[in-house]
C-alpha cells in the first residue's frame, strides 16, 4: 500500500540493490543516503550490493498490517549483503525452517497493491540452493 | 539557562475511551494539571500526538488549545512517532528556558483504539521508513522482533529471562490506579501467549492504549505555583535512522545512549545517582536494549538483572513503578509526557501506586525503534 | 534572552517533483542552507510539515536528518497545519534561545502532489475541525470562501478589487527563480477561471506545491558563520479555533492580530517600520484579512488599498516581493520557512527576484483559517 | 468518511444541535467546548440551539473532496441560529437561489459513508417555507 509515484521513483535502488558507500570514512548504507550517516560527508557514491547473502536475524509476523492479510505469516529478515544490510521479505521456505546465518538471494516478486491499486514487483530472498550456488 | 520546572501534572486512566473524544480526552488531563496550579492560565502550550491523521484530524494545538479555554494563546504540535510525548516536553523546556513563556502547558495525547487494529498498527509503523522497510509490510512488532532474536542470540539470553520483565511490570501496574492492564500474571502467561511477531509474543507487547497526560512548566518567578517544584536538571533528545538496515549496531539504541549520556551531563549527574525512572518498554527487549543504553545494565546483562530481582521496588534504581508501557499502557504520543508527570508524582511523594523514596528521576520516551530518544532528568 | 540569527538559507524550486522524494528534496534544502554556513554540522533540526501522513510516513526529524548526515543530533517535527513552517521556525528560535543548543537547522517540507487531488485536498482539510466540519464535505477553499462572501457583503468589496491582488503576486513572481507559477496574468484571467468554491476562483487560490525550505540559526557566538547575519528581532505564535462556527469575528484573524501585535512589541517596532512582508496569501481573501489583521490595512480596506498601487515593490511595505503563496507556491509545511528564507535574503540584498531595499522584515504564516499564526520580525 | 465512533460518540451532539454556554461571561459555542473560548472559565452548560436559523454566509463547492463526489456541487452554510453559528449543508435549494439572510431549518438527512462503510444521518438546513414558519 505504498504509492505508485514512489515505487516508480525507487524502482531502480529497490530492484538493484543500490547503496551508497561513503568515499572519506567507507561506510555503506541502505537504504542510500544523500550524506554519510557516520561522518556527515557528502561525498557518497552509488554502490550496488550483492545479491546473495546471509540472513542476521528475522521474524514471522502473525498479526498483519492492512494490506498484507494475504502474506501472512510473513517472514522478514535482515540480511547481510556485503557490507551492507537489508531488511526484506523471506519466501519459499517455511517459518520453522529459518535461520540465523542461511544463505539466501534476492528473486523478483510482486508486493501487496499500492494504495492506486497498481501491483508493484520488490526483491524478496530465497534460500541459495547448491545447484543456484554454483551459478553465482 | 533559566531553570525549568514542573509544578502541577495531570493525567487520565490509561485504557480505552471509546465514549470520549480526543479532544474532550486531553480537556481532562489539562484540568487535572490547571488545578495543580489554582487555574493559573498558561501562556503556551505543546501538544504531543503522533497519530491523530488516522482519524483525519490535524492542527490538533489549535483544537485543543481552543477545546480547553485557551484560545490566544502560543500552540503547536510536535511529533516524533512513539516519541512524540519526550519532544513534547522537551519543547515546553525550551519555550521557558528561552524566557520567552514563563508558563507553559505540555500536553500529550493519543487514541490507538479509534480505528480497527490492522489500520492502527499500519499507523504505528509509519515510524519506520515507508519507502523500504513498510513497503514489505514489517510491523512495528516485527521491526522489534528483528532485534529481540539478534539480542538472545548473541548474548544468550533465554526466552524466559525476558519474560520475566513483562511479570514485573504488571506487580507495579496492579498498583497503580491509572494503568491500562490491572492484573498480576505468570511467566506461563507470557510464554503460552499468542505469538505476535516471533519471537515476540502478546505478553511481551505493551497494549494499544487511549490516554492524555500533561505537565505544567514554569520558571523561578513562578515556582512557587506549587508547594512540591520539581526541577528539569537535563533533557535530551537525539535522533538515528528509522531504518533498522544502515543502523552501527543492532545489539544498542545509539540514540538512547546519546541522549542519556547528554541528559546526565547536563544535569551534572551520574547514571548511579538515579533512584526512579520510567523507561519505554514497548516490548520486553526494548527494556533490555533501553536499559543497557541507559547505563543501567552491561551489555547483554540486563535480563539477568532482572531476574534476580533488580530494578523492583525497594532497589536503586526503580524502574517503571507505574507498570511501564507494558502494564500502564502506551498512548504512544502521550507517553514521553505521562512518564514525566508519573516521576514527578515519585519526587513529590504522592504517586498513588508504588511509591519509592526518590530524590533524582530518570525519563526515557523511545520513537521508533530507537530512531527519536528523549531523556529527561528530574530532580526534587 | 539571547539573541538569535539567521546566517544561512536554502531552498528548492517550489512546484511538482514527482521524481525526487520528499527525504531528497529536504536533504537539497539542507544542503544549500549549510553550503552558506561552511558546512559547519548543527546539534539540532527541526522539521516543519503537515500532511506526510498521506504518504504513510511520520517521524520525519529522524527520517531527514540521517538522509542528511546528521544522525545522532536532536531532531522533531512541529505541526501547526498550514502554519508548520511558522512554528518549525519558532522552535528553532526557542532552541538557540535557551541556549541549550548554539547552531540549529529548521527545515520546512511538503510534498503536495505525491496523491490524487481529492485526496490531498481531503488531507487539507485536516486544518479544519474533523467532527463538526469535515463531516460535511467542507474543503479549505470552501471555508475561505465563506470568509470572502462575508467580508465582500459586509465591507462592499468588488469581486474584481480582490482579483487585481493575483495579479500583482504573478507581476512579483514571474521574477523569482524558486516560483512555481512564472507567468504574468489579466484580470481576466482571475475572473473567467473556473470556480473553485463560490466566489473563491483557481486564480482567487494557491496552487498545489511541493517543496522544502531550510534556515540556519545561531547565537551571537556563532553568527561569524556569515558575513550579514539578520537577526530574528520577534517571534510569536497565537492560535484560534479551527472551527470557523465559534469564531469571535468572521472578519478578523483573531489569532493573525494577536501573533502580529505580540511579535511586534517583542521587537520593540511598529507596523509601520516594516520595509518588505511575505504575508500568507492562501487565497486573494486571505491576503486581504491578514493585512488588515497584522495591521497594514484598516478593516475592510485591503483589497482599495491595493487596487490603488499600494504594496507593490517601492511602496512601503513591499508585500510578497516573492510572489506569494499565489505566485511562489505553497507547500504547506514549508511554506513558513519559505516567507523567513525570502526575507532574510532581501534584508541581505541577494534575494534573486524582486529586490527591496530593506532594514526590517515581517513574515506571516497562517494556519487554517487563521486557527495557528507565527509572526516573525527580522532586521539587518 | 469520517468514523462510526465518532458519528455514535457526538450523535447527540449533531443532531440537537448541543452548544455550551459561559455562566461566567454568556459566550455560546458551537461546537460545545469543555471551557468557554471568550473568558476560560470551566463553568459552561450544554444548551440546545434553535433549528430554525438564517444564512449568515454560504459557499458552493465545486471541487469534492475525497468520499463527497456524489455531493457536489455541495452548498455549505454557516447559519446563524439564536446566539450561535453552526456550519452545515443546505440542501433543497438551488445554487444560484441562496442568499445571505435567507431564512433554513434543520432537517434529517444522509452523510457520505464513515471510513467503515456505515452511512450516517447528519442535520442539514433547508429554506424555511411559509408552512414551516407557522409550526416552528
Ligand atoms: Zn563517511
Ligand atoms: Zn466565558
Amino acid at each position: 500500500m505504498t504509492t505508485i509515484q514512489r515505487i516508480w521513483r525507487i524502482k531502480n535502488i529497490l530492484l538493484r540493490l543500490i547503496s551508497t558507500r561513503c568515499l572519506e570514512c567507507g561506510f555503506i548504507a541502505y537504504p542510500p543516503k544523500a550524506s554519510c550517516p557516520k561522518c556527515g560527508s557528502r561525498k557518497v557514491v552509488e554502490e550496488e550490493l550483492p545479491k546473495v547473502g546471509e540472513v542476521l536475524t528475522y521474524t514471522v509476523i502473525n498479526v498483519p498490517l492492512k494490506g498484507f492479510e494475504e502474506f501472512t505469516p510473513l517472514i522478514i529478515g535482515l540480511i547481510k549483503l556485503g557490507d551492507a544490510k537489508v531488511l526484506a521479505e523471506l519466501v519459499d521456505v517455511k517459518p520453522e525452517d529459518v535461520r540465523i546465518g542461511m544463505k539466501v538471494v534476492a528473486t523478483l516478486r510482486r508486493s501487496t497493491k499500492t494504495l492506486d491499486g497498481v501491483i508493484p514487483y520488490v526483491l524478496k530472498f530465497k534460500p541459495l540452493t547448491l545447484k543456484l550456488n554454483t551459478t553465482t | 539557562m533559566r531553570k525549568v520546572y514542573v509544578v502541577g501534572v495531570g493525567m487520565t486512566k490509561v485504557g480505552k475511551h471509546t465514549e470520549v473524544s480526543m479532544r474532550d480526552l486531553a480537556a481532562e488531563a489539562i484540568s487535572n494539571a490547571l488545578d495543580e496550579v489554582g487555574n493559573e492560565k498558561p501562556e503556551a502550550i505543546v501538544v504531543g500526538n503522533m497519530l491523530s491523521s488516522l482519524v483525519e484530524q490535524e492542527n490538533l494545538a489549535a483544537l485543543i488549545a481552543d477545546h480547553a479555554g485557551l484560545r490566544g494563546i502560543c500552540g503547536l504540535k510536535v511529533e516524533g512517532a512513539c516519541g512524540s510525548g519526550g519532544v513534547a516536553v522537551l519543547t515546553g523546556y525550551l519555550m521557558v528556558a528561552s524566557g520567552l513563556y514563563s508558563k507553559v502547558l505540555v500536553v500529550g495525547v493519543e487514541k490507538l483504539l479509534e480505528r480497527p487494529t490492522p489500520d492502527t498498527l499500519r499507523g504505528l509503523a509509519y515510524a519506520a521508513d515507508a519507502d523500504y522497510e513498510l513497503i514489505y509490510g514489517v510491523s512495528f512488532a516485527g521491526l522489534n522482533a528483528l532485534i529481540m532474536r539478534y539480542y538472545m542470540s548473541k548474548y544468550n539470553v533465554k526466552r524466559e529471562e525476558l519474560a520475566l520483565w513483562s511479570v514485573m511490570m504488571h506487580q507495579n501496574g496492579v498498583k497503580n490506579p491509572y494503568a491500562q492492564l490491572r492484573n498480576e500474571i505468570t511467566l506461563e502467561t507470557v510464554l503460552n501467549s499468542p505469538v505476535v511477531a516471533d519471537p515476540i509474543r502478546l505478553y511481551d507487547a505493551c497494549p494499544l492504549s487511549d490516554g492524555a497526560a500533561a505537565i505544567y512548566l514554569t520558571n523561578e518567578d513562578w515556582k512557587k505555583l506549587s508547594d512540591t517544584p520539581v526541577l528539569i536538571a537535563g533533557v535530551s533528545n537525539a535522533v538515528d535512522s528509522p531504518d533498522l538496515s544502515s543502523r552501527f549496531s543492532l545489539d544498542e539504541l545509539f540514540a538512547s545512549r546519546l541522549s542519556a549520556e547528554n541528559a546526565l551531563r547536563m544535569a551534572k549527574l551520574s547514571v548511579k545517582d538515579v533512584d526512579v525512572a520510567e523507561i519505554h518498554d514497548a516490548y520486553t527487549i526494548t527494556a533490555a536494549v533501553s536499559l543497557e543504553s541507559i547505563g543501567f545494565a552491561e551489555k547483554g546483562k540486563a535480563a539477568k538483572l532482572w531476574s534476580e530481582g533488580r530494578f523492583k521496588p525497594g532497589d536503586k534504581p526503580t524502574i517503571n513503578p507505574s507498570g511501564g508501557l507494558k502494564s500502564r499502557g502506551h498512548p504512544v504520543g502521550a507517553t514521553g509526557v505521562y512518564q514525566v508527570a508519573e516521576v514527578v508524582m515519585q519526587l513529590r511523594g504522592d504517586f498513588p501506586g508504588v511509591l519509592v523514596p526518590a530524590e533524582v528521576g530518570l525519563t526515557q520516551n523511545v520513537g521508533g525503534v530507537g530512531s527519536n530518544v528523549t531523556t529527561v532528568l528530574l530532580k526534587r
